[in-house]
């Protein structure tokens, strides 16, 4: 056991940390110190600047290999990157659904040409990814799709009828992955084919709408005999095998679940931010005796924060030396969902709790809150994972 | 003992009930909320003003009923009643989330006021629903419907949790007439229906009444806060109930999986036993009873409680939908969620609970 | 609305409370201070003596009409008498699972014969009576049963055979009251019958065991050919009618998740110890300059308990005005037993934590503490009893 | 970097397991509970030594096999392992509930008196199992096992959290030899397995090694405890997911019901966090990292809830079974619940890592 970086992972740190405090300043100077969320349209294109300035400086996708764009660090590395990316105070990674859902399938599922075409231009953000699982009345049930695909043979392609929604960030993609039902008489998970869908073919609209802090974070996607052709991405639009969408996208949903959606870094860094929000206040408080001001339970609850971020961070460390020295992880990452989400929600309704009657204002932690409260509901909801965790940890029988 | 409320009071309950059905339904709250964008450049509002005159009729609708004026004398022109009588009207107001100051203008104000002698003489107004009333108490920021209200009071103790009360009006700035709305800039809040405006420096501290009234005054706020607390968790379940029992997956409709029953069974639980406490206070105030304080601030920490374990629950158990302003349920979610630390959050009430029981 | 006791209930409370002090005082006397539980042999006898001493004050069952054996006392008298009962340090009543569950079905179904026979024998510790619901195989899911009784018309009685377990204190008890099932052909609900079975019969043996705490609080009941007779109870040992036994016994589970058996008198008492119990400890820490002893979180969670145990009792307080005045107390109810067995929970386990590393120590405090984990099981297990909440106050689908 | 134990720590780690599951079953452990009745007359322990020898071999079975001098030098006898190797040795004897002072004879008090040169000269008896140790953590008064042990430390910080440690030697009374066993009445307590004996006046102050000595002892007490809680919980859960596939009510097993896989899941998940800040609390001290105090704060804190949680759902899965004496669970309950307050309750550490954190 030896829970120390090596030289060269220090190394590693130090200079990402100088180039985030560097690039961070020259990209909030550029617009003017004013980051609006990556979640509305001007927003957005704040953010792909930035996603730019990712890339040039070998960021965007720190552990892929050099040919697509990342520079083929360590998963060791990929984690020191995190904790310094949220540790400087990194915004939201626009990019973060084909990076980190989209990306490792293709890497799995794709072949050449198609890892060769769309992973660079991903990390640049050329192309721009979303995700198109949920349907209105298929969201915890995935198998209950009925967005439809139709071969085309005579034009080479397929014609796609339905409709998407919760697509994050969909108003301001260009691109959409998803499972489409290309056999008409199949049922639940079967005869289901992932596609890689440009949304400026014709037959494609979309239309976002706001998410509960306002942003116009969702989107709904509507197919109308829109016609992909088989060469509208280079090395075919099917990823994996025609029928194969089922376990390909379980892969997606899997990485979704796990580690590579949210590391760490992030919550540790939150639970470092909520510590040092206790301290002034709890200073300040007692600069101006005003003994009311911060409850006396309160440390318990950041402290309690605090340590289940310590806690999640040994636990990733676990994982990833197990994943390195080719041991499963087995039933650890069936928790990870859990513990992130509700960790994400408990540092947030802390820090509402110390700011007292003034929490309600806009701000990092309000803003913060209302994002952490979708945790618990998206990428499976905590209800399935539990479902998930006991039938295939515990072995507790299905129903 | 009886501990059930007249016929009296359940059929004003009902009328005010049915008025606020017909004039204050979502789109209205909705159509309270401000256009523009917030500081990360989210728009909150969506601008759905088909009526926006329906925002204001449903405060004068209140006014046309006497209800303003409920806890006012005869003599201002009021109905001289008691808490018993409007903690149901306030829960009403909280279940359809209200887009206006009922608790500060007809709750604590409005009595204050006339309890006081009237001595701006303005409680006609705060009856007929020409003049808003605004309160910010524990050395808050905060003026909720701060573009709009025109008295304004603040309602602090000194120096600490037990020390004495003491009401002050703000005669300039915000508050006694709208000459200076460039000052108002509304605040960006996660409830923007609730137009808050953060107030920096205000001019005069004049003081209202004596610390008693001051006492009183900050009791019936935090009551009637506690009392649309319960009325918000009711609407979040309502809603939610509706929802899941509609809502399919796996075949089965979701409100028949025995997570999401016991979510809402939690927060129908934790409702029906704050709502008891706030009525016993209501009780404690009208009684004069001299733990009337710890009743208050007991119905304050269980209704704060139960309305953000019916926001967690209720979103959860709506899932994506759940988590769009497109969907109704944000309205009360923002409102739940504000109101459940004003008037100081279930921690302060606990302690002056603590205070009271001599821990 | 008016929260004020009358001069009558406030007479009331004063001569109970008087009376209490100087019969709970004589008690302990009697029995030289050494009180033991009494789920154990020697304290179920000591038990025995302070329930013939509450029949004699007349205090056994006060909502009783004289002629039973009570007072004839309002519910808010009754009320009052449990606050006074528990503020006094009343111990358990051994006669509790006769006098609160198995009595307000006698009211309900039994033939004036039976009640005449059973309710005074009850209320004055002649006849005991223990619970036999459960069996191995069914414990929530009381429509399983299996222990038969066969009709025996030659000799005018009933063939028990089967098993009952959890009968608790039934190794002290004369009678068991419970569930059998006389139709051999029918399933779940139907064709059972509400038996009344004085426990000396031959064939009937009984086996006490250690319940959590140690004390042999629980029984088996084996039947093995025990003959039941027609008059082994004046009256009849049917409760209600032969098949009717399914709905009998629900009124018994309504009354034992209801009002009747954990009246607030018993939560509040708990609660205003904890908060001097808090005080004592808090006081001593500060005294002896020793600020670790007792956490500065743990004044809010004992406030917690104390408010909710308030709020129990303002919730009852209004489900007895509604029951005066002739209306239903509708969904009230199914929320009960979910709030006062973790409230008890919630109580002691604060008090646990106040008392620190000592806490494992025996006293009231663990004690109570082993005795209030069983409260989220028994009476329908709290998972139960949120299913039937859902499903019969919010309305929620059945499954 | 490289978060897992080596191979040889999990074959030293099975091997125990092995032994430590066929010399200590629940019958073993049940077989420690003494006879007779407490202060209320409840019969604990059932009698049922049917081999009482089997008690005192699962601790001989040990020292046979060197583990209770892990952390000694080899000079006197040790295997001179670290925090690293013994860690896991504690979470099985957690796993078992083994009814010996392990964390205090083999992880605290035989490596602290090797450390400073022996001065009382029985390490060598430690190690051989021939003399077992206590330890009275932060100014309590119990002393576990404290009818066999012939060596008492006691542990404190003076004067409050963040001052320095001490340990003192307690030579007579109920420390150094057993010719007062009148005095050793066992205190009553709901782990009666434990042999738990109330300390009262005690004769000698001599105090053992530096303050940093006695941290270090501290830290590894906490630390091995910890380790046991975890090991406690996965007992506690490996039981109730076995009995949750086998009992059937409503025709299914109770175990395919939402509510109890939800349950289950939450103390999975829990112990899975948990385990990870114990290990991770080993190496610190291994590696004399300055934040070691703070990372083993961190484990108990997390242990102590993770068992508590166990406690508290893996009765409430089992339903009236697991709520008698008969069955197994209570051995591994009243465990937990002892231990998850001993040497520092979760707020007690969570105090102690607040101060670390500066706040």
């Amino acid at each position: 056991m030896d829970l120390t970086w090596s030289d060269a992972e220090d190394r590693f740190r130090n200079k990402a940390r100088d180039w985030l405090e560097r690039e961070l300043a020259a990209w909030r100077a550029r617009h003017d110190d004013r980051i609006l969320s990556g979640d509305t349209a001007e927003g957005f294109e704040q953010h792909l600047d930035w996603e730019r300035t990712l890339f040039e400086g070998g960021y965007a996708a720190v552990s892929w290999p050099e040919e697509h764009g990342g520079r083929g660090a360590s998963r060791w590395e990929w984690l020191i990157f995190e904790e310094e990316y949220y540790r400087a105070g990194g915004p939201q990674r626009v990019t973060q659904n084909g990076i980190f859902l989209l990306a490792p399938t293709v890497f799995e599922f794709g072949t050449p040409e198609q890892q060769a075409h769309i992973l660079r231009r991903m990390a640049a953000a050329e192309d721009l990814w979303c995700q198109g699982w949920s349907e209105p009345n298929a969201g915890s049930d995935l198998a209950s799709l009925t967005c439809r695909a139709t071969r085309d043979e005579a034009r080479g392609g397929w014609v796609l009828n339905g409709q998407k929604t919760w697509t994050t960030r969909g108003a301001f993609c260009t691109h959409l992955f998803g499972l489409f039902r290309t056999d008409p008489d199949s049922a639940r998970h079967k005869g289901l084919t992932y596609l890689l869908v440009p949304l400026d073919v014709d037959g494609v609209t979309v239309r976002g709408f706001g998410r509960l802090d306002g942003d116009e974070g969702f989107a709904e996607v509507f197919f109308e005999d829109a016609f992909l052709a088989d060469d509208a991405i280079p090395g075919g639009v099917v990823l994996g095998g025609v029928g194969e969408g089922w376990s390909v996208a379980m892969a997606t949903t899997s990485s979704e679940r796990g580690l590579t959606l949210r590391a760490p870094g992030r919550f540790t860094a939150t639970a470092d931010r909520l510590v040092d929000l206790y301290r002034e206040r709890h200073a300040a408080a007692v600069g101006s005796g005003d003994t009311d001001a911060v409850d006396p339970g309160l440390r318990d609850r950041v402290v309690q924060g605090w340590m289940k971020a310590e806690a999640y961070r040994l636990q990733t460390l676990q994982t990833v030396t197990d994943d390195a020295e080719g041991r499963s992880a087995g039933a650890r990452s069936s928790f990870v969902k859990l513990w992130w989400s509700e960790l994400d929600v408990e540092l947030h309704e802390t820090a509402l709790d110390v700011l007292g009657a003034e929490a309600e204002l806009d701000g990092p932690w309000s803003k913060g809150w209302q994002f952490a409260l979708s945790g618990p509901i998206y990428a499976g909801t905590n209800e399935i994972q539990r479902n998930i965790a006991a039938e295939r940890v515990l072995g507790l029988p299905r129903k | 003992m009886r501990f059930a409320f007249t016929d009296d009071q359940l059929a004003f309950r009902d009328a005010v009930r049915d008025l606020l059905a017909k004039e204050c339904p979502p789109e209205v709250v909705r159509a309270a909320w401000p256009d523009g964008t917030d500081a990360h450049g989210a728009r909150k509002g969506e601008g759905a003003r088909a009526d926006p005159d329906r925002v204001a009729r449903s405060w004068t609708a209140l006014a046309d009923m006497g209800v303003l004026g409920i806890a006012v004398s005869e003599a201002n022109g009021g109905l001289a009643m008691g808490a018993g009588d409007w903690v149901l009207l306030a829960e009403e107001t909280g279940y359809v989330a209200l887009p206006h100051p009922f608790v500060e203008t007809a709750c604590v104000v409005a009595p204050l006021l006339d309890s006081v002698g009237d001595p701006d003489g303005v409680v006609a107004e705060l009856v007929a629903g020409t003049r808003q009333a605004a309160v910010v108490p524990l050395t808050g920021s905060l003026v909720p419907w701060g573009d709009a209200v025109t008295y304004l009071l603040l309602l602090d103790h000194r120096p600490s949790v037990d020390g004495p009360w003491v009401a002050r009006r703000v005669s300039r700035g915000v508050a006694l007439g709208n000459e200076q709305d460039e000052q108002r800039h509304l605040a960006s809040s996660i409830d923007a229906g609730r137009h808050v405006v953060q107030l920096g420096a205000w001019a005069s501290k004049s003081v209202v009444g004596h610390s008693d009234d001051a006492a009183m005054a900050f009791d019936r706020g935090a009551l009637a806060v506690a009392a649309q607390l319960v009325g918000l968790g009711r609407r979040m379940l309502d809603i939610t109930v509706d929802y899941v029992k509609e809502r399919r997956q796996f075949g089965v409709p979701i409100g028949s999986q025995q997570a999401v029953k016991h979510h809402l069974a939690d927060v129908a639980k934790s409702l029906e036993f704050a709502a008891p406490a706030v009525y016993a206070a209501a009780w404690a105030i009208d009684a004069g009873d001299d733990q009337a304080s710890r009743a208050v601030s007991t119905a304050k920490a269980l209704a704060s409680d139960a309305a953000r374990l019916a926001v967690r629950n209720t979103l959860q158990c709506h899932g994506a939908i759940g988590y769009t302003v497109e969907y109704d349920l944000h309205l009360y979610l923002k409102r739940a969620e504000a109101l459940s630390r004003a008037w100081g959050d279930a921690a302060w009430h606990r302690r002056r609970v603590a205070a009271a029981l001599g821990i």
